[in-house]
């Protein structure tokens, strides 16, 4: 336990010192940004019918959003901010907190890729399994170079693929939106049926494009596991079969966790690609219009959060492996 | 394993001369398996139409706005764009930007992967602590989302600088690769007797630990050019790349745009690029497969 | 394939001569200190090196293992020492130190007569390259990638580049050390390790070895990871090579038959949780051990029944080392099947038996007959 | 038996899905009652205040002007009544007497009164309404609103400085529940307004600030109820959605057939189409299509356009201070080179129509201000006529290829943005026409829109896309093209100021005056500044007069304007309004309260 | 000779082997087709021995001990001959099922220590009790019970041992763990796979000490495997000499080390140095072990390494593979060299 607490205390120190660090990247990146978020409200609000003047009355206010001061002060400035967890005011929506703003898109974009990742998994686990236990036979290259291919297949376009095909040939998927309006909020049966089925298709994109790496990574872990001597051991005790294939399928997994972990920076990035393909209001979308805004609060929130995820799937990650593997867990060595 | 029989590998483990060529020692470990066969040859006959390719069409291609989106036919083979451009054209003429960039950031990834996880493997303490927590930093740092803000701030004129920015933005999980396989090659005898026999550490990283990452570098350099074509053209489908000269990623951006996957006209404009480059991403998979046997004399023998 | 060693004709043995001093030289240019490679060039000196090491997995609680606890030692050239002891008692990290593969944290530790506490890191290499160690794994101490040639080019070239030879000479080099180690050049040098047998990869590993004109080789377990059958003919070379060139090897192992094979005309050192417990020349320590630890050590020593008889005081096996034992008093008195309370509390120091070269750290010496004899018959 | 568990979890999750599959496609067509509209972004966590810019107050649903705007190309100043029943402008314009519909109510049940909209005024004066600017002698600005009585209500306009456009400005003021918002708004607010526009010049700047600090608080405020004068109450929004449910208390719920309203985002344009495809969108906002993806959203059951102009025009523009684009020879003769037509069929097929003539105006604006056409050079495609433009210039052609005086190569570099798609094919068609006609043009795209608006302004482009005629007022059309854009920024004095090429925002880099043959020497932007003050039948002629301006130097070259495609769906309701309907312009809850929109009869 | 081996070495010639194998081919698929690591082989173990099986890499004697379980790994296969274990019939055509049930039942296998042979990431105790149900034992305390019994007589803290993770315990403590999951259900037929290699001295003293102390307490008859001819010298009764895949010598322990008859047998004990004695007494044996690929395919298999043909070049060596033949001096040890056959009956036919 004292064990798990010391890495847990390391895990925090590392990653506040990182947040420290993308957040300084970003901040000044963001500021080298062309364009600003005045002239392209008054763009839009101009082509939107506004006369000039109009417009240029309307987009005063937004200066009162714009830091000011030097390079510098600004930096102090928004550091003290995030210290209080103020991430400052959105200059899309305007007044309205950036952090609001980011969570709220999160808050999907975290239930899409706990999907993905889960149906992936489940999926890539299995197949990676097979593919490792039949490697010398046909289905195994054939799942294998499968699982290439969907490694390598990107997932914008997954998601093309799945949108012509489930919302165009075939529609039985809704092709937008998170949920239902028509819908009352709330714990019930139609409510969630539409969560689902909005959720359904942007979670297949996911899991499709992810699944192929699990199942690499499962089926050289699990040849490697069955490489390993106590899994003739097992064979050699007169272990049955299933638990055998559960001793290899528990010891093979935990190199999984290391890839889980690169795997949700993938996903959260990619979330731009499947959010846009999708018209699904999450994080990528936020990211992608408060790019186009030049919504700088905006944009260095969501930077933040998904580092923050990053670094969170990296810590639950080694935690996992930690519970699981009683080598990390009881100390780090042999008694002899 | 408890076998301990050892298992030949072929007929007769008889001298296998040691300095062949790298080509034909290559051409031999393909020749193996069909698929591997394959797999080149779908590479080669792209690197050729990178290479070549251009050079075979005008520098601005004919439009026909009269006839466009046409489907394939005797003198569209491929169908045309939105203004009647033949698509086989853009396909061809636009195959180099893609490649060169994408192969340019997978060099760029593997050169700065492998020399950053080679150095801190080796190294340790210090420097690696220094190169591993910036490493960590580009891991960690959403590339999607720093791409689209980097996108804003170079115009990518040329596949140059659009390789660069890719490759910078992923290096960092081959090195982490790479130096963790250095870590443990470290603990091997021969990294410690080269040492103890006064060797530089330039030659112990150059001559003993490279040759043994070779097959992981080779196979993340022909994967990652099929991760970064993927990239670019999505980055050209997200509309946040701007679009200077033909390539793949415009004529997906620009069919889909045109909304090819509602109205099914231009379908052969959308999926030509799309086609090439699963194609192309096939090639690489079933070539990389060989990598292992190219690079490791143990798994090369008949 | 491993023809018969030859003798050494006339040329080679001057080349090698020449090689030889040309690495003398070579050092002294660089430090300054004198060996002139005859006489004492070859010595090797330790005087308490303690070497300890932190325990992995637990940053905060600092928990560290001694591995050494002062060692002394001295290994004139050309002569053989052998280390013995059970799994964990320090003898692999000694041989590492002298390699210089491992720092110590105090001690001294003088090579070719320099001592190197004074020297800088950078200094003491040459020095460190003049004892080479000879690794327990011949599959891993050969990269799998590159060819016996390449293997053995890569310090000879940096040789020839330090003493302006040709690129003959370095191939001529080549020849001559896997002449030297019994291997046929012309099978070997464009072989991959794999192409070897576990003998053969051993001796090409003490042929890269040879390649610098060693003083000692320090062969760490050198033979266990061999075929049985093969294991006699790389304790051979190590034997002649060290009569042949002068080299004096450094034996470290848990098994005491090939200590003594290698070593019968040498010296004997029992390693303890970090402590030499008994020394003395090889013969007679196995022949009348007085410390129990080397006592219960050669009764574990498998009988050849019905070639051989158990010795008369043959010891029961005690049980295996376990670090976490009291560290006051006599470090095995846990074990001993001899111990007194004085044994558990007071420390006893190595010193001398009766006035003769034979050292031993217990208070209640005595001389058991715990190794078996062959029996007369046979 | 975790893996058992995982994999029972996936078949649970399984069988959801295809549970709903089913479902799904049910609950769209649910509720006859209910009218699905596309509208621009829409963001759960915007407040329920119309002066956001992302805001669940949506325009002709629960947010309320006191007049919709007419748009016509001529007069901006026609409006329906909305909160306004009617209204009495003075001769000179400068005093607004506005009479509330007496039937008008909040959804909550109490009477909109003119406390009302004396509450609204003050916070358009935080948010900086056109018309309500807290700065002494802005032009155009209201210096004071007087409640009459319950229903009435007076606007004063600065009297020194008026300005035409004022009345468009009042009457397009967002109207707010005063019991809802004056919890917000100091009471003393009004004294704090009438303080910044007579006060000293010290108690002005402080009393300016307050009214910015309010402005800056209010803007991310809005009432966690919607209470709204409309015809609509929000009732729930979700990150890409919006329901509203229709108010009973709207003065002419009558009219109203619809008993819910969803609007969904405009996030991406395929999403749109997909749910065109569907049938599923009873109205949408101009939405652009290519041809084929038209054809096949009208082959959709009940699926219609209704289209109408629109006073918006894509142009390329010429930055005039890079050589040789300063010479307006070599801006006719490009002229002369690029069939328009073609372009607008390869940048916008369906929704666009190549315009007519380069004249700062669409080919709707151009009738509505009855400019006679016979004095417009039409440019049709003519190589010799190009040819001799540029032979003026000085440009050589040399082997097919036209070449600068120096002997370098003649290019035109034309710049677009991934943004727009219909911009980046129309640029490729540009540029393929000016290669085929000997004249190096090369495309390049900016990342994005902001980024191209950035180094537009920085007059980084040589040629670049510009969106002109802007209107409907002909104030506004002008600007675009004779505005800051181009230097002419109003002075302190109320005349025009020019500034050179790259100064003060001026990247188009034109002269200041120019001598046309027939007009002498004009300077569009004094003229332009002169539409936002005479009465319209002084400005028609100004826009005549500008209008062959532009034609004669062409410092943009029109290609299409946009045509205003609404697409409806008749297989729910019907009564959508005809085409070219001057309503069009406004959203569809503006149909339905001006009485379009009926459900279908079953 | 001690008086208990002298015992069960007399009860083995009465009783019949608990272990017979007969002709037992064992072949590997490689690309160059299907290579012997194990040809015809003959061997008896008889009950309450323990038989030590000699080899070099390579001699095909750990795919024999896996054999005697039906577990030889994939590419290899039973290509002829077979295996009977006394209780259970012949191995080779047992269903999976109860092949499944015979390993850990009727028939134990200890690992080599240097071998991870234990889950790591669950207790011994839990795996203890998957052995358990893997084998449908009702009685879960009753399989505590002897498996504390039997932790607790090689030593061990039991309690401790179950809880703890392979990672805790030292090589020692691992083999004698080993030992309690090969003998827990109550095997009787015991095969030991190099089980003290990688161990120094004392633990390999105590493994053996242990070995030699459940074989006896409880009458197993056991098979151990090893290259160090010293550990079969230590505790095995019998002896067999494997060299390329054939047996070519088998007798009693100390017959065969006191007088080796086949060159290979001969050649490989006079490669130990010895603590004691004359060390020029030990010799080197040219060449190296044949792998799979190598073994000749016809003639002796230890043709080219034998000094004895180097000598007398007999051409039966060059023909086939000497059979494994009883000698003549009545020992009943078996010997598979064309030399040995020859000189015996030289001696028998002088003597006749």
């Amino acid at each position: 336990m004292r064990n798990l607490l010391v890495r847990l205390a390391g895990h925090l120190v590392r990653a506040l010192v990182m947040i420290w660090v993308v957040a300084t990247f970003t901040f000044f990146l963001i500021r080298l940004m062309p364009g600003d978020p005045v002239a392209a409200q008054y763009e839009k609000l101009v082509q939107q019918g506004m006369s000039p003047d109009a417009a240029r009355n309307a987009t005063r206010l937004t200066y009162g959003f714009l830091p000011t001061g030097s390079g510098w002060d600004q930096y102090v400035h928004y550091l003290w901010r995030l210290l209080h967890f103020d991430f400052g005011r959105s200059t899309q929506t305007l007044g309205v907190n950036a952090s609001a703003e980011v969570l709220t898109g999160a808050k999907w974009t975290i239930g899409l890729v706990l999907a993905g990742i889960l149906i992936s998994f489940a999926l890539g686990t299995v197949l990676g399994v097979i593919a490792a236990i039949r490697r010398s036979s046909g289905v195994g290259d054939a799942l294998t170079i499968t699982g290439s291919l969907f490694h390598a297949i990107p997932q914008f376009v997954m998601a093309l693929v799945l949108i012509t095909v489930f919302t165009v040939i075939w529609p039985v998927f809704p092709t937008d939106g998170n949920v239902d309006i028509l819908v009352d909020p709330g714990f019930n049966g139609p409510y969630v049926a539409s969560l689902v089925s909005h959720a359904s298709l942007p979670a297949l994109a996911y899991a499709l494009s992810m699944f192929g790496s699990y199942l690499l990574t499962m089926r050289s872990s699990v040849i490697s596991v069955l490489g390993d001597d106590f899994v003739l051991a097992a064979e050699l005790r007169g272990l049955t079969r299933t638990m055998r294939l559960r001793y290899i399928a528990r010891n093979a997994l935990l190199p999984l966790f290391t890839i889980f972990a690169l795997t949700i920076g993938f996903m959260f990035g990619g979330a731009v690609f499947i959010e846009k393909a999708f018209n699904y209001p999450g994080m990528g979308i936020t990211l992608i219009n408060s790019i186009g805004h030049r919504d700088y609060s905006t944009m260095n929130a969501t930077f933040l959060l998904i580092t923050a995820a990053v670094i969170v799937a990296n810590i639950v990650a080694d935690l996992l492996y930690t519970a699981i593997d009683p080598r990390v867990r009881r100390g780090g060595e042999a008694v002899a | 394993m408890v076998t301990a029989v050892e298992i030949p590998t072929g007929n007769t483990p008889a001298l296998t001369p040691a300095r062949r060529g790298f080509w034909r020692n290559l051409w031999r470990v393909l020749r193996r398996k069909p698929t591997r066969v394959a797999g080149a040859v779908i590479v080669a006959l792209f690197v050729v139409m990178g290479v070549v390719g251009p050079f075979l069409y005008p520098a601005n291609l004919p439009t026909d706005p009269g006839n466009a989106y046409a489907g394939p036919s005797g003198s569209h083979l491929l169908g045309t764009d939105f203004q009647g451009t033949d698509v086989l054209a853009l396909l061809v003429t636009g195959s180099r930007y893609v490649l060169v960039a994408a192969v340019i950031a997978a060099a760029c990834t593997v050169v700065v992967g492998t020399g950053i996880g080679l150095y801190a493997g080796y190294r340790r303490g210090g420097p690696d602590s220094v190169l591993m927590r910036i490493t960590d930093f580009i891991i960690t740092i959403p590339g999607l989302p720093l791409l689209l803000v980097l996108s804003t701030l170079w115009k990518y004129s040329n596949p140059l600088t659009m390789g660069l920015v890719l490759g910078v933005t992923g290096w960092g999980s081959v090195a982490r690769a790479v130096r963790s396989q250095t870590l443990s090659l470290r603990e091997r005898g021969f990294i410690e007797a080269a040492r103890g026999l006064g060797l530089s550490t330039a030659h112990v990283v150059r001559k003993e630990l490279l040759p043994n990452v070779a097959p992981y570098v080779a196979m993340n350099l022909l994967i990652s050019v099929t991760v970064y074509i993927y990239l670019e053209v999505g980055l050209f489908f997200l509309g946040v790349l701007p679009f200077n000269e033909n390539n793949w990623g415009v004529m997906i951006s620009q069919a889909v745009q045109n909304g090819v996957t509602q109205t099914g006209q231009g379908l052969a404009y959308l999926l030509s690029p799309l086609v090439a480059i699963l194609l192309l991403t096939l090639g690489i998979v079933l070539l990389v497969d060989a990598m292992d046997e190219v690079f490791n004399p143990r798994l090369r023998e008949d | 394939m491993i023809h018969k060693k030859r003798s050494l004709d006339g040329a080679t043995r001057e080349s090698l001569d020449r090689a030889t001093n040309g690495t003398g030289t070579d050092g002294t240019g660089t430090d300054g200190t004198g060996t002139d490679g005859t006489g004492t060039a070859g010595a090797i000196e330790a005087r308490g090196i303690v070497k300890s090491f932190k325990a992995r997995g637990d940053v905060l609680a600092g928990r560290t293992v001694r591995a050494l606890r002062g060692v002394d030692f001295r290994i004139p050239p050309g002569g053989a020492a052998s280390f013995i002891g059970e799994s964990g008692c320090g003898k692999t990290t000694l041989g590492r130190i002298l390699a210089g593969v491992e720092s110590f944290d105090s001690g001294e530790l003088v090579l070719g007569g320099v001592p190197l506490a004074g020297l800088a890191p950078r200094k003491r290499a040459p020095h460190f390259r003049r004892v080479q160690l000879i690794h327990q794994d011949p599959y891993s101490a050969l990269n799998p990638t590159r060819t016996v040639e390449s293997i053995l080019r890569d310090p000879l070239a940096l040789r020839a580049k330090q003493t302006g030879q040709s690129r003959a000479w370095i191939d001529g080099r080549a020849r001559e050390v896997l002449d030297l180690v019994g291997l046929d050049p012309g099978y070997v040098l464009p072989r991959f390790p794999h192409q070897l047998s576990g003998g053969m990869r051993q001796r090409v590993v003490i042929a890269r070895a040879l390649t610098v004109d060693p003083a000692a080789l320090v062969a760490d377990e050198a033979v266990s990871m061999i075929d049985v059958s093969l294991r006699l003919g790389v304790l051979n070379l190590l034997r002649e090579l060290r009569s042949t060139l002068g080299v004096s090897v450094l034996f470290i192992t848990h098994d005491v038959a090939t200590a003594r094979y290698i070593g019968a005309d040498g010296e004997l050192y029992v390693i303890y949780r970090g402590e030499i417990v008994e020394h003395g020349p090889t013969e007679t320590v196995l022949a009348d051990p007085v410390h129990p630890y080397t006592q219960c050590l050669l009764s574990a020593i498998p009988v050849l029944h019905g070639v051989e008889q158990p010795g008369a005081d043959r010891l029961a096996p005690t049980e295996p080392l376990d670090e976490s034992q009291p560290e006051d008093g006599c470090l095995f008195a846990a074990r001993c099947p001899f111990a007194t309370d004085r044994c558990r509390t007071e420390h006893p120091e190595l010193g001398h038996l009766g006035g003769t070269a034979h050292e031993h750290a217990c208070f209640y010496p005595q001389r058991r007959s715990v190794v078996a004899t062959p029996l007369a018959d046979t | 038996m975790r893996r058992t568990a995982v994999a029972a979890t996936a078949l649970a999750l399984c069988a959801t899905l295809a549970a709903t599959s089913c479902s799904s496609s049910s609950s769209s067509s649910k509720g006859g009652g209910t009218f699905t509209a596309i509208l621009t972004q829409i963001d759960s966590k915007a407040p329920i205040n119309p002066y956001n810019q992302s805001t669940n107050s949506f325009r002709g649903y629960n947010a309320m002007m006191l007049g919709w705007s007419k748009n016509t190309a001529t007069d901006p100043n026609k409006f329906y009544p909305a909160i306004a029943k009617s209204w009495e402008l003075s001769p000179d314009g400068t005093k607004l007497t506005v009479h509330i519909q007496p039937n008008a109510k909040w959804s909550d049940g109490k009477p909109v009164t003119g406390d009302d909209l004396k509450l609204s005024a003050a916070v358009a004066y935080a948010e900086g309404g056109s018309a309500f600017a807290a700065i002494p002698g802005t032009a155009g600005g209201t210096v004071d609103v007087k409640v009459i009585d319950d229903k009435t209500v007076e606007f004063d306009q600065n009297a020194t400085k008026p300005l035409n456009t004022w009345f468009a400005n009042v009457m397009t003021m967002y109207v707010l529940p005063a019991h809802v918002w004056s919890a917000q708004v100091p009471s003393d607010i009004w004294d704090t307004i009438h303080t910044a526009l007579t006060g000293s010049a010290a108690d002005a700047k402080t009393a300016q600030d307050t009214i910015t600090a309010l402005g800056k608080k209010l803007i991310g405020w809005g009432p966690d109820k919607d209470v709204s004068a409309g015809p609509f109450t929000l009732t729930r929004v979700t990150t890409s959605e919006a329901l509203l449910t229709k108010n009973k208390n709207f003065y002419d719920a009558d009219k109203i057939a619809p008993s819910q309203v969803v609007i969904k985002n405009y996030q991406d344009n395929s999403t749109i189409v997909n749910l065109l495809l569907k049938g599923e969108i009873d109205g949408s906002v101009y939405v652009a299509v290519s041809q084929s993806q038209l054809d096949k959203i009208l082959a959709v059951k009940g699926n219609q356009v209704v289209s109408g102009a629109s006073p918006v025009q894509a142009s390329l523009v010429f930055n005039e201070s890079k050589k040789p684009f300063d010479n307006v020879h070599v801006r006719r003769g490009l002229a002369y080179l690029i069939d328009r037509a073609q372009v607008t069929k390869v940048g916008e097929s369906s929704s666009g129509k190549a315009s007519p003539y380069p004249a700062g105006l669409t080919a709707a604006q151009i009738q509505g201000w009855g400019v006679s056409t016979s004095g417009l050079n039409a440019y049709s495609v003519d190589t010799a006529k190009a040819a001799t433009e540029f032979q003026q210039a000085g440009l050589k052609q040399a082997g097919g290829k036209w070449t600068l005086p120096d002997g370098k190569p003649f290019t035109v570099p034309i710049q677009t943005t991934s943004d727009f798609n219909d911009w980046t094919s129309g640029a490729s068609n540009v540029a393929a026409q000016l290669q085929a006609a000997g004249v190096d043009a090369k495309v390049t795209a900016s990342s994005d829109y902001a980024t191209y608006l950035a180094d537009l302004a920085a007059g980084k482009f040589t040629v670049s896309w510009w969106l002109t005629a802007l209107g409907p007022s002909a104030y506004n059309i002008y600007q675009r093209l004779y505005g800051a854009a181009n230097g002419w920024t109003l002075g302190t004095g109320g005349g025009v100021a020019h500034s050179a090429a790259g100064q003060s925002g001026n990247w188009m880099g034109e002269a200041e005056s120019a001598d046309v043959s027939g007009l002498g020497t004009v300077n569009p932007g004094e003229l332009t500044n002169q539409l936002s003050q005479v009465p319209p039948d002084q400005q028609k002629q100004i826009v005549a007069k500008l209008a062959a301006f532009t034609n004669d130097q062409v410092p943009a070259i029109a290609m299409w304007d946009y045509v205003n495609q609404n697409f409806v769906n008749t297989n729910r309701f019907t009564g959508f309004p005809p085409n070219d309907a001057d309503v069009l312009r406004q959203p569809q809850g503006v149909w339905m309260q001006l009485g379009y929109i009926k459900a279908k009869a079953k | 000779m001690t008086a208990a081996t002298q015992a069960t070495t007399s009860t083995a010639a009465a009783a019949p082997p608990a272990v017979t194998i007969r002709d037992l081919t064992i072949v590997y698929r490689t690309p160059a087709g299907e290579l012997p690591a194990v040809s015809g082989v003959d061997l008896d173990l008889p009950p309450g021995t323990i038989t030590g099986l000699v080899g070099e890499s390579g001699s095909g004697k750990s795919t024999l001990a896996l054999s005697l379980l039906g577990a030889v790994q994939r590419p290899g296969r039973i290509a002829a001959g077979s295996i009977h274990v006394d209780g259970l019939g012949n191995l080779v055509e047992l269903s999976a099922k109860s092949l499944q049930e015979a390993r850990g039942g009727e028939i134990g296998y200890v690992f080599q220590a240097a071998q991870n042979s234990l889950n790591p990431l669950k207790t011994v105790g839990k795996q203890l009790l998957d052995l358990g149900r893997s084998h449908g034992v009702r009685d879960r305390t009753a399989l505590v019970r002897s498996a504390k019994e039997l932790l607790a007589g090689m030593g061990l803290d039991a309690a401790r041992v179950l809880d703890s993770y392979q990672h805790e315990l030292s090589g020692g403590m691992r083999q004698r763990v080993g030992i309690m999951f090969a003998l827990v259900l109550n095997a009787h037929v015991l095969v030991l796979d190099e089980p003290t290699t990688a161990l120094d001295m004392i633990s390999q003293a105590n493994v053996l000490k242990i070995v030699r102390a459940v074989h006896t307490e409880r009458g197993l008859t056991t098979l151990l495997v090893t290259h160090d001819i010293g550990v079969v010298a230590e505790v095995a009764e019998r002896i067999a000499v494997m060299y390329g895949g054939v047996v070519v010598e088998q007798g009693e322990t100390a017959d065969v080390l006191r007088a080796p008859k086949h060159p290979y047998a001969r050649a490989l004990i006079n490669a130990i140095p010895r603590v004691s004695g004359d060390l020029s007494a030990a010799r080197p044996l040219p060449g190296r072990p044949p792998t799979l690929g190598t073994i000749p395919t016809r003639g002796c298999v230890f043709r080219e390494r034998c000094a004895v043909y180097a000598e007398r070049q007999l051409p039966a060596c060059v023909a086939e593979q000497p059979p494994l033949a009883p000698v003549a001096d009545g020992s009943g040890r078996l010997v598979a060299c064309h030399a040995v056959a020859v000189e015996d009956q030289q001696a028998t036919g002088e003597t006749a």
